[in-house]
Order: structure tokens, then sequence, then C-alpha cells
């Protein structure tokens, strides 16, 4: 027979003054196996609690139940109570008989507030008798975190994990950490020089002692959870060994061959030994090697006879190493939409209709026209630039339905660039909403509206067509109603920005969410926006969806935040609210696991002493576990359990009704 | 590629006033080796697909047209875009919209399903026999002549319901001019509406439109226009003159069905083609080409 | 030109008909000009198809009504073909068309289209023509 | 073992009993709510809190039909803003094959309601109680299954 005790608290008159506290005491103490009621006015002040303790010594209780307010205010205090009392916390049950009795049934003659508060505190009762003692899940925690991608929001993550004294692998699979950033020229709303303000963070991340960089990586397996994650990665082979490579770039000179460069945009060629840009880091060329003579044809070689340090082999081969971190932010970035899917803007026919990535390379002092604002096909300088926004975004039809937040921003710098660079030059705008909410962004664009001469017509294209050696831009002008058509000599295309190819795949392999677009799923996009519904998953930028150079940066730091609180403890302590596999009942329909909203149930080979596999069974991971019980109701054999609240306990308070 | 034999509706137009698209299609097919066999009962299609949902009866027509190929075949050709659009799109309601093909059987008295495959003449050309196999058949090759491919709306337009090639740059057109050995140029109208059945009431507007499409190809140019469509064909010849008026820069060009030039190239008599029916001469530049 | 708008003529039922005839839902049209930059006859209409959709969202539809847009329409579906929304100001068009041609008015009569046309035009264009102009 | 004191209002009369099975993270926390702005509602339902709505097993709402119930309210988070993500997802898509299940064992699907109160939505979880209460009133007992739970008793 358990030995219960039932504490009626009147919480002052809150409690007493609609319910019989007294009576509920009582009526509970008729109960089989309750050995001890009482009623008392401050069960949560410290007199109150030593009672408890007291209560369950003297009466050597195995359960307590304490009727009182909502177990979400003192259900923590009360199981510490009792554990004080070396009772295991989950031997305490709290009725709530205030907020959802005596608060809300406004009877002063006390008889419905009562009658419910007898009800629930029974019901609790027989739920408490089937309780068994549990322990909190403990969890030990490696201080060490990986963060994939290394764009701006992945630098800067990767560079305050390492700051609050922690190490960081940044797993980046182009040759150079830098992202997208890296093209840019100069920066919304202040106009920086891109390069400069991101090349110092880039050394920082390559010279800090803390920071591990595999660059020209990818991640390959990701297993584990919380605290304990096991990650593949890939190293693909550079064909150049990254330790003795000085970065002279004598390799480079000497490489006879040159392909379009992916970094430049096809705006000029690099060769087939190469960093994608000068500032690269680490500043150590790979190999294109679908494009080497060497490599595909046993010819040339000629990189491999000028390095000094010898650090060129052609046999090298991929490396996949394993690390062990106990958590991974995630940064992959984004990329633009392919402009050739809008045939009418006519982008891969008319040489000089580009992206506004490639107007970032022409107005970059590093980019292949030293920053002079020249026009693809014929190399002049463009005296009448048309620039078109929102192509492939706000556009259910052919692309997205989403705004991509930044082009209104980026478009009016372009015609800042454009304005300072071209003199006497003309830039059309053609926009449907101008999107400048944020700091000095709204009189950014006005700028260049006001100061810089920027026509900005309110409208969509509708098509771009050569004519007699112009660009003819046929659109409307919807603010006086009228078709026009602007003689051009460049466009640029604002195009959509996109999730990266391959995102998805990620995403199953880290065990993420994302949505239609294939960008990552926040937690909660308002209260936990840098965290994933996988424990120990993080994410910064834009790989969550569009946003400028200020927002993935912040997003790098807070998820670095999230990273260093997880580490500031050397195990975590969770509540034992997870599920088990009766393994002896279970017939591997696998019907669990597919509910599961978190992959937390594997399978298990149960094997025997040949170490054959006989039978398989749903194995839960305490780790990964979020005590949902999704997996209780969808299992047809009844043989998965929610600890907490197994059927055996709901039950018994449904029966008790 | 065994004998093809395809079920082929010419439709009102093609049985009169653009008799000569219709004989040098069948001829060339002839040629290639495939036949197009006409329908042996057929109805006027319409000539309009309503763009209203609501219109139902206007579907009856072509209905019956596709119900009466589905006895004749799975796969049913037609040359003219407008055909091709109005019996494709129609095609696609009763395949997808049970309530409206229920109404449809009801009216046409039949049961049809939407099962027919509509292929334009281009479609047979470029999947079923191939274009390559088309070249190979060439035996006057239209060297030199830099041809405008017009496409005009109806072949293209809408996307989701034709999809013959992508709606804003296509190149089925300029593929198979290409296998004629013909030069191909890119102009900025061809993708572009010739004024259509304003023809009847407006003909501001149609010279308008289409002298657009023939400056813009000649501009990019083009030497020979060559059209898939008894309407376009009509309303470029008859615009042709009244551009040339108000454009001194202006030269006139042929305008050919794209079935004409097809015979040319392979190889068929040029007294047979119906050149004499078009309003334009393209002989002084066969001519000029040495091709006749 | 002052537009008086009232309730009434935001929840216009007249609208609310001309989209049901059409198909179309007028308040998809966000007004970004695709359809009149791309019309091929916009520049003769008295009111280009952006235009027209705001109106009707504004309820005015007589206005539209009394332009010669819809005559010109030639049914090309480049608005259609490129609205972002995937809206067909055509289908709308054709939907006020089909008002006054179902109550058994024409725009053109067959007495008025010239004789040597009818001899020598394709059959497709006259048949058309009349389903389009033809009461 | 059953032990329902049974009560009636204080007008007197039949007085409906009401089991409602609610998760802990929106709709437990929107009846606190309630409670914690004094705001007044039928007393006639009982809660089980349940970590999510998904943990929701059929034979749950069954049984407590069988415990003399007369009707019975589940309720968690709003569709989308689940604290488990997908859980709700789950037990709506549950419910499909499962409203079957309940017609089946000759249960009036009138007595069984489904909501959303998410935390905030005190009001919303007053006027539902009401609601619940007065619908399954005007319905009577539910009586088919009276009686089942004291012969079951007698058997085992
Ligand atoms: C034309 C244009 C102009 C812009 N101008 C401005 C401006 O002036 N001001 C401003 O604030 N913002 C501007 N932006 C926006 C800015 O580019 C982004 O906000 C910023 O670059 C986002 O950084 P990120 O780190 O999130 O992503 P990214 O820069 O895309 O970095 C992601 C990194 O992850 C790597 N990666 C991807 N997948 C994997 C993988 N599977 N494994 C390993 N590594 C991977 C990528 O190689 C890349 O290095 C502009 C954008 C465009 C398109
Ligand atoms: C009408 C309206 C509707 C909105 N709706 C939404 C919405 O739907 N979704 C959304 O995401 N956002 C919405 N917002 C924006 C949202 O309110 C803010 O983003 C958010 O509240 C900002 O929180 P905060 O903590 O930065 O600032 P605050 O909420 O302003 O908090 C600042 C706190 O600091 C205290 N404080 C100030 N000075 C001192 C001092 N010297 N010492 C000590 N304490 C001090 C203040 O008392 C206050 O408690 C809305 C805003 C408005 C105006
Ligand atoms: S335990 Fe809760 S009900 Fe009791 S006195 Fe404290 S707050 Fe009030
Ligand atoms: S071996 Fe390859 S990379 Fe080296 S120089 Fe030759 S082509 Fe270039
Ligand atoms: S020559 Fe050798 S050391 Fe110099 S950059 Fe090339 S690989 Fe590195
Ligand atoms: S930010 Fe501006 S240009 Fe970009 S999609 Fe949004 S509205 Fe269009
Ligand atoms: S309780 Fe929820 S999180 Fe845990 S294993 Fe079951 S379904 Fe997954
Ligand atoms: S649903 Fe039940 S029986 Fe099926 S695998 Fe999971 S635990 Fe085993
Ligand atoms: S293209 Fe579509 S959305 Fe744009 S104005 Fe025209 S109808 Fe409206
Ligand atoms: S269908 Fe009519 S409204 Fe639409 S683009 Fe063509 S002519 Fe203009």
């Amino acid at each position: 027979m358990p030995r219960i005790g039932v504490f009626v608290c009147q919480c002052g008159n809150n409690i007493a003054a609609t319910v019989d506290t007294k009576k509920v005491a009582e009526e509970m103490g008729k109960l089989p196996g309750v050995v001890y009621t009482c009623d008392y006015k401050f069960m949560c002040s410290s007199p109150g609690q030593e009672m408890l303790r007291q209560a369950i010594k003297e009466n050597k209780l195995d359960g307590i139940i304490v009727s009182a307010c909502s177990p979400h205010m003192h259900e923590k205090t009360f199981r510490k109570a009792a554990e004080g009392a070396g009772l295991n916390p989950y031997q305490c049950e709290i009725t709530n008989i205030r907020e959802q009795c005596s608060w809300v049934h406004h009877d002063k003659t006390k008889a419905a507030g009562t009658v419910k508060s007898i009800d629930l505190t029974r019901m609790t009762i027989q739920r408490l008798k089937k309780n068994q003692p549990l322990k909190k899940i403990k969890i030990p925690v490696k201080k060490k975190a990986m963060v994939i991608g290394g764009g701006i929001a992945g630098i800067q993550a990767a560079l305050d994990i390492a700051e609050g004294g922690r190490e960081v692998i940044l797993v980046e699979k182009e040759p150079s950490i830098g992202g997208n950033m890296a093209r840019l020229s100069e920066t919304f709303p202040t106009m920086d020089c891109s390069q400069c303000i991101l090349t110092p963070k880039m050394v920082e991340a390559e010279l800090n002692e803390n920071i591990t960089l595999y660059t020209y990586s990818e991640v390959e397996k990701v297993d584990g959870y919380i605290g304990n994650f096991t990650v593949t990665v890939r190293r693909k082979s550079k064909y150049v060994d990254e330790e003795r490579c000085t970065g002279c770039g004598e390799c480079i000179e000497k490489c006879p061959f040159k392909v379009d460069s992916q970094f430049e945009l096809g705006l000029n060629k690099r060769k087939v030994i190469y960093t994608p840009f000068p500032q690269s880091v680490p500043n150590v060329p790979v190999i294109d090697a679908p494009n080497c003579t060497k490599i595909q044809k046993d010819k040339c070689g000629a990189c491999a006879i000028v390095c000094g340090p010898k650090c060129i082999d052609f046999k090298m081969e991929d490396k996949l190493v394993t690390e062990e971190v106990g958590a991974i932010v995630v940064a992959t970035g984004y990329q633009n939409m392919p402009n050739e899917r809008f045939g009418e803007y006519g982008y891969g026919r008319i040489k000089d209709v580009i992206s506004g990535m490639q107007f970032e390379r022409l107005a970059s002092s590093s980019g292949p026209t030293g920053g002079e604002i020249r026009r693809p096909s014929d190399g002049k300088i463009p005296q009448s630039v048309v620039f078109i926004q929102c192509v492939g975004s706000r556009d259910e039809k052919k692309g997205v339905s989403y705004c991509s937040k930044i082009c209104c921003m980026y478009t009016a710098k372009h015609t800042k660039l454009y304005s300072h660079k071209v003199h006497g030059g003309q830039s059309y705008v053609f926009y449907m909403d101008i999107r400048s909410g944020g700091k000095r962004y709204e009189e950014f664009v006005r700028g260049a509206i006001e100061h810089e001469g920027a026509m900005y017509l309110r409208g969509r294209v509708s098509r771009v067509y050569e004519k007699n050696g112009k660009i003819m831009v046929q659109g409307a002008d919807t603010l006086s109603g009228n078709q026009v058509e602007i003689e051009a000599d460049m466009v640029v295309l604002a195009t959509a920005v996109v999730s990266r190819d391959g995102a998805d795949t990620l995403a199953q392999r880290l065990g993420i969410g994302y949505d239609k677009y294939k960008f990552y799923n926040e937690y909660h996009p308002k209260l936990k926006p840098v965290e994933t519904v996988t424990a120990g998953i993080y994410l910064a930028g834009t790989c969550m969806g569009p946003m400028d150079i200020p927002e993935s940066v912040a997003q790098g730091s807070a998820a670095a935040s999230k990273v260093l609180a997880l580490f500031s403890a050397d195990e975590m302590a969770r509540e034992p609210i997870t599920s088990v596999v009766n393994r002896t009942t279970c017939n591997a329909c696998w019907d669990c696991v597919t509910a599961c909203p978190y992959t937390a149930i594997e399978r298990e080979a149960i094997k025997d002493r040949q170490g054959n596999v006989v039978r398989w069974v749903a194995k839960v991971n305490d780790g990964v576990c979020q005590g949902c019980g999704v997996c209780v109701a969808a299992c047809r054999s009844k043989s998965i359990d929610l600890k907490g609240y197994t059927d055996e306990q709901v039950f018994a308070a449904i029966n008790a009704f | 590629m065994e004998h093809m034999k395809i079920p082929y509706y010419p439709g009102c137009t093609l049985n009169t006033v653009a008799k000569q698209f219709d004989t040098s299609a069948r001829e060339a097919a002839s040629i290639i080796g495939f036949e197009m066999k006409e329908l042996s009962q057929w109805n006027c299609c319409g000539a309009t697909f309503p763009l209203t949902p609501d219109n139902v009866i206007g579907l009856t027509a072509p209905a019956k047209v596709l119900s009466s190929a589905r006895k004749e075949g799975d796969t049913l050709t037609t040359l003219c875009s407008v055909c091709y659009n109005v019996l494709k799109r129609t095609n696609k309601v009763i395949r997808d919209n049970k309530e409206k093909r229920n109404v449809i059987n009801g009216f046409i008295e039949e049961e049809y399903d939407g099962s027919v495959n509509i292929l334009h003449y281009l479609e047979v050309l470029r999947d079923k026999v191939g274009f390559d196999k088309v070249k190979g058949a060439v035996k006057r090759p239209l060297k030199g002549i830099k041809a405008a491919t017009y496409y005009g709306c109806m072949l293209l337009r809408p996307f989701e319901d034709i999809g013959i090639d992508k709606a804003e740059s296509p190149t089925i057109f300029e593929d198979l001019l290409r296998a004629l050995g013909a030069e191909p140029v890119e102009f900025a109208n061809k993708i572009e509406c010739c004024g259509a059945h304003l023809a009847m009431n407006n003909e501001e507007v149609v010279t308008n439109l289409s002298g657009k499409v023939m400056t813009s190809a000649v501009d990019a140019g083009a030497e020979l226009i060559v059209t898939t469509c008894p309407l376009c064909q009509f309303n470029l010849e008859k615009s042709q003159p009244r551009v040339a008026e108000s454009d001194t820069g202006y030269t006139p060009v042929p305008v050919v069905y794209f079935t004409q030039a097809l015979g040319l190239a392979l190889g068929q008599d040029i007294e047979t083609l119906g050149f004499e029916k078009n309003s334009s001469d393209i002989m002084p530049l066969l001519k000029k080409k040495g091709i006749a | 030109m002052k537009i008086r708008i009232a309730n009434d003529d935001i929840q216009s039922l007249e609208v609310r008909r001309l989209e049901r005839v059409s198909g179309e839902d007028v308040k998809r049209c966000y007004q970004c000009g695709n359809c009149s930059g791309g019309c091929p006859v916009s520049y003769a209409m008295e009111i280009p198809p952006t235009k027209v959709m705001r109106f009707l969202q504004l309820g005015n539809i007589e206005d539209v009504r009394k332009a010669n847009t819809m005559w010109l329409c030639v049914g090309c579906l480049q608005c259609y073909s490129r609205c972002p929304q995937g809206v067909s100001v055509a289908a709308i068009l054709e939907g006020l068309r089909q008002e006054v041609l179902r109550k058994g008015a024409s725009k053109t009569e067959v007495r008025d289209v010239p004789f040597p046309f009818l001899k020598k035009a394709p059959q497709q264009a006259i048949v058309c023509g009349f389903r389009k102009f033809v009461g | 073992m059953s032990g329902h004191t049974e009560h009636s209002a204080p007008t007197g009369g039949y007085e409906p009993k009401i089991m409602a099975f609610v998760c802990n993270w929106c709709t437990y926390a929107g009846a606190d709510l309630a409670g914690t702005s004094r705001m007044e509602y039928r007393p006639n339902v009982r809660i089980i809190k349940l970590p999510c709505t998904g943990r929701i097993d059929p034979l749950f709402i069954i049984k407590a039909f069988e415990n003399g119930a007369d009707g019975v309210l589940v309720s968690g988070c709003h569709p989308g803003d689940c604290h488990y993500t997908t859980g709700n997802y789950h037990a709506r898509r549950r419910w499909i094959g499962f409203k079957h299940l309940m017609e089946f064992a000759g249960i009036d699907m009138r007595r069984l309601h489904f909501s959303w109160v998410s935390a905030s939505e005190a009001i919303k979880w007053v006027d539902l109680i009401n609601k619940v209460t007065d619908e399954i009133k005007a319905l009577g007992p539910f009586m088919e299954y009276k009686g089942l739970k004291a012969t079951e008793a007698e058997q085992g």
C-alpha cells in the first residue's frame, strides 16, 4: 500500500474564499493509500515547505500531492522541497485548485469549487499511485563547436565562440571563406568598402588559435545529439599541400590555361590552379581538377615544376575526417536565382543585361574592370543604365512569392555607385515598392533619388530587347499610367535571393526543418530566432531567409552566444520526460519513427551471440527526445510509453474521474 | 522509323485561303516519310479559345473535333497555330476538369475523355521525326537565307497549357530553319502579336503591330519571314505595303508558311509550293541566293 | 479626375459578377504594371490594363465599360503570361465584352465589314472576329 | 477506482460532466490565464494535462466516456504554434481516422469537441467551456455507456 500525503493550500484567502480546503483534505483522507492530509495557509512559504518536509519524514510518505496553484507556478518549488526530505521529486504532483477552481468559480457557498477541487485532487492521487521515480537526464557537453559556412555570418559566429574561449571548426565548401560579401563593392547603408571590413575578419579567423579552418570541405554526415555530435567532413582534395604552401602564387602565374571565374560570375577568367580572389583566406591555391590537363590527360604539370616547396600533388585524394562537437551553427548563406528563368529580360542572350551581383563586381576596385563601370559586350561606359527590381521576387508565377528584402537597398546603392563613377550618366530604376525599413535606410534611398538623380519609375518591366545596338526596356510607369520605353546601354537585374542548391540535403543530414523555399526554419520566428527544433543546432544569416549584412552579423553573434551558454556547464540536466520502448513487444513497424517530430527514434538491431541480427526494435535517444508523446499515440502495439505521462498514469486519472 | 500515319486536322482556313499551307505540309510529310491522314469528319474549331471559364459552350466545337480524332488514333496534328491552341487547351480542360467534361460530353453527345495527344506539325518534326532526320532529307538547303521565325502568340501561350517550348525564349522554330540550312535571325518581336482578329475592324492597330514584327525582323537582317499561322501570314502580308509606305527605310521581304520553306528545302517542285497564292514574292530572293 | 470611393463601390456586386464570369480575382493584382508594360495595344487603349485592374478594385466598372480597351485587346495573353500574380487581364476584358455581346449588342455589325476583306481574309479571322465583336 | 462526486448546480437540475485533455504549453497556460484574470466559467470541466495533443490516444476519450463523461474536449496549440513543432498536426491527422472509430463505438460526435486555445486566449477558453457545457447540457446525459463501468467491475 502506498503512503500518500495530501497538502491542501488556502493561499491566504485566494483559495479558501471559494473552496472549502478543510473539506477537501478530509475527503482525500478517506481514500485508500492516503495516510496524511492537512490544509495550510501558504504552502509555498518557508514554514509551509518545512511542514511538508516534516510530514514526509514523520509519516514515511512515498508520494505527495500539493493541491494549490498551477504547476507552472510552484511545481519546481514543491518537488525541490520533497527532494529535500529524501523523496524522489517526481513522486510529488500538483493539483491546480487555484487557477482552475477558486479563481474561476466565484461561488461563495464554496459548493462548486470544493467539489471540483475534490475531483481534481482525487484524479491526481490515483495518477500518483502509478508514478515511477525518475532521474534527471544528465548529458555531458563537448565544448567544441562547428560552424558550417564561412560567409560573414559564419565568420562572426566562429570569432565570437573563439573569443569566448572555445574551440571552433569552420567548414567552408569553397577554397576561401568570405562568402557573398567578398564579392560586394561598397555596402549600404554606410558605403564602406566590403573588402576593407571583411578582410580583417577573415584574417582574424585564420589566425585565431581556437579556430580551425576546413576550407574546400563539406559536411557529409551528422550523428548524435546536443552536446555530443559526431560530424563527418569531406575535405576535398586541393592537390596542394596546405601546410607547406607559402602562397607565393608562382603556380598560378605559370598555369597556361584559363577558364571562366565563378567568383567573378563569368565576367573574367581565372587560371586552372587558382585562389578565388586575391584576398582569399587561406591563401592557398586549389587545382580545378576537371579542367586540369595534368589530372585529366597527364599533360602539363607546369605548376608542380615551379612550386618551390613542392607542395603540388596530382594524386592527392579527398579525406574524410570525423569531429566530435557539442554544438553546430549553420550559416550556409544564399545564392541568387538564375536569371535565365526570365527570358523576357534577355539575360544570357543580351550581353549587357547583367545581374546585381555582376554589377557589384564591375563596381569593385578589385573586380575585372578595376572598379570602372564598363559594359561586358564592348567595354564601353554605359551612359544610361536601367535597374529592374523584384526580378523573381514577389512573383508567385515564375519566381518566389516573398520579398528578397535587400534588393531595394542595393539597387539604390548601385545608382549611387554609378553616379559617382559615371558623370553625366543617368540611372533608371523600375520598382514596385521601395522597401527600406531600417536605420538610415529610407534616407539612403531618398539620397539616391534627390542627390544622385536616379530616376525611379514605379512599375514592372515587361520585356527587354535589342534594337539598333541599343537595349530597349519596355515597361510601365504606373504613376503616370503609361507604357514607357527606355533606350539603355546596360540593364541590371535585382534578382531574387534564394536558398543554396543542396540546402535541403544538408538540412536532412542535420535533422533541421526548412520551408518550401528551402530556407531553414528557426525554432520560433520571434522568440527563438537562431535556434532550430534540433537542440544544439543553431542558425545564422541568410540560410534562413534574405537578410543584409548587419542582420547576418547579429545572428552570427546571437548563435555564438547560444553556443557559449550551452558550453558554460559541463553537463546539461534535462527533465526526464522522454519515451521508452518496450523491446519485447515492439514489432518494428517504425510508426513511431515516422511520427516523431525530432527524429529521436532510431532503429536498433538485436543480435544473437553469434552477432547475427535476429530482430529490430525502436530505440529512443534520450538526448534528442523532447517528450511530446506523439510516438506513444502512434504505436499500435502499445510498445512505447512516455515517462511522466505513461498510459497507466493517464488512465488512472481518467478512471478516477 | 516505320511508316507513320498521323491523323490531321486542317481547320477551315487551310481548306480555303491557306490551301498552300496544307498542300506543302502534306507533300513535305510524304517526302520525309509520314502521312497526314485528314480526319474523315471535322468541323471548325471556333478559332478562339474562350478566355472566360464560364463559357463552356465555346468548347463544344473543338470538343467535337477532338472526339472524332479519338476514333482515328491517339494523336492529332495541326498546322495552324490557332487550331493548335484551341484544340490543345480544350483538350486539357476536358482531361482535367471532370465537371466541364460532363457538360461538354452532354452537348456533343459523345464520351470523350481528353486522351488525344495534340501535336503541332513542328512538334511532329522535332519529337517524332527528329530535326536531324529532316536535315538529312534536305536536298535544296536554304543556304545564306537570313530567316525570321515568327512565332506569334498562339503557338506559345499560355505556357501552362501549351508548353511546346519556353514561352519567352523558344527555339523550336529556329532549330527547324537551321536544319533546313537557313540562318535564323534573333529579332525583337518574334513572340509579339500581329494584331490578330482586329484585322476585321482595326487596320490601324494591325498595321502597327504587324509593322513592328516586320521592321524588327528586317532590322535584324531578315530576308525572309516564316510563319505558322494563316492569320499572321495574312496580317503581315497585308500590312507590308503600308509599312513600306510610312517607313522609307523599310525594304519589304517575302513572308511564307514554314511548310513552304520546308518543302523548298526538301527539294519539292517550286511550282507545287503555292507561292503564287502568297501576296509577297519569294522568287527574287531565291534567284538572288541561287536557289531557284 | 476625382474618384469618390464608398463601401458599396469596393464591395461592388457588378465587379463580383465580372470576377465570376472571368474566373479572376481582382484583388490578386498588385498593380505592378507588367501587363500595361507588355500589352502590344496598350498605347491605343483609353485605359491600359493595369489601370483597368485598379479601376475594378475601386469598383469603378463604369469607366472601364466606356473605354475602348476591351475592344482593342487582341487576346495575345502577354498580360497573363507575364503577370507575376497570374492574373489574366485578357479574361477580365473578355468578360466585359461578353457582358455586352450576351445582351445582343455588337461592336461591329457584319454589314460594316468590307466585302473584299471577307473574301480574302482567313476564315479564322472572320470566325474569331465574329466571336469577339458580334452579339 | 472511480468515485465521481455527484454534484449539481446551485440551481439544481442536470449538470454534465466534461473531461478536457489539454496540452501543457498552450491551452493549459490559457486556462491559467483565465484564472489569474479571475474570469468566471462553468465548473463542469475536469482537466487532464498532457505534454501535447499529439500524446492523446483515442482510448483516452473512450475511457473518459466509460467513466461517466457526458462530453470530452480536446484542446491544444494553434496549428503552426505547437511547442513540439508538429505534434498537433499528428493529432489532427489522427482525428480523421479516429472519428470513424468514435462513431463506431457509438459516441455521438456532438459530445466530442476540438479546439485551439493559445496561452494568451483566456477569453477563448472561457467562452469555449461555457459553450461546450451548454451544448452538452442540451444533449442530456450520455447514457449509452452508463452502467458499462459497473458491469465491468462485476466481471473483473
Ligand atoms: C547584389 C547584392 C548586393 C548586396 N549588397 C549589400 C550591401 O551593400 N549591404 C548589405 O548589408 N548587404 C548586402 N547584400 C547582402 C549580403 O550579401 C548578405 O547579407 C550576406 O552576404 C549574407 O552572408 P551569409 O554569411 O549569411 O551568407 P553567404 O555570404 O552566402 O555565405 C555562406 C557561406 O557558406 C558557404 N557554404 C554554403 N553551403 C555550404 C555547405 N554545405 N558547406 C560548407 N559551406 C557552405 C558558402 O560557400 C559561403 O561561403 C547584397 C547582396 C547582393 C545579392
Ligand atoms: C503598434 C505596434 C504594434 C507592434 N506589433 C508588432 C508585432 O505584431 N510583431 C512584432 O514583431 N513587433 C511588433 N511591434 C514592435 C515591438 O513592439 C518591438 O519590436 C518590441 O517591443 C521591442 O522590444 P524592446 O525590448 O526593444 O523595447 P521595449 O518594449 O520598449 O522595452 C524597453 C524596456 O526598457 C524600459 N526602460 C526604458 N528606459 C529605461 C531606463 N532608463 N532604465 C530602466 N529601464 C528602462 C522600458 O520601461 C521598457 O520596459 C509593434 C510595435 C507597435 C508600436
Ligand atoms: S503554493 Fe500557490 S496557492 Fe499556495 S500559497 Fe503559494 S502561491 Fe498560493
Ligand atoms: S598542371 Fe593543371 S593546374 Fe598545373 S599548370 Fe597545368 S593545367 Fe594548370
Ligand atoms: S607555387 Fe607552391 S607554394 Fe607557391 S602558391 Fe603555388 S602551391 Fe603554394
Ligand atoms: S527588396 Fe525591394 S526589390 Fe527586393 S524583392 Fe523586395 S521590394 Fe523587390
Ligand atoms: S516523445 Fe516525442 S520527441 Fe520523444 S521520441 Fe516520442 S515523438 Fe519523439
Ligand atoms: S511504433 Fe511501437 S511497435 Fe512500431 S516500431 Fe515504434 S515502438 Fe515499435
Ligand atoms: S501584371 Fe498582373 S499584377 Fe501586374 S498590374 Fe497587371 S494584372 Fe496586376
Ligand atoms: S491579351 Fe489583351 S490586354 Fe492582354 S496583353 Fe494581349 S492585348 Fe493586351
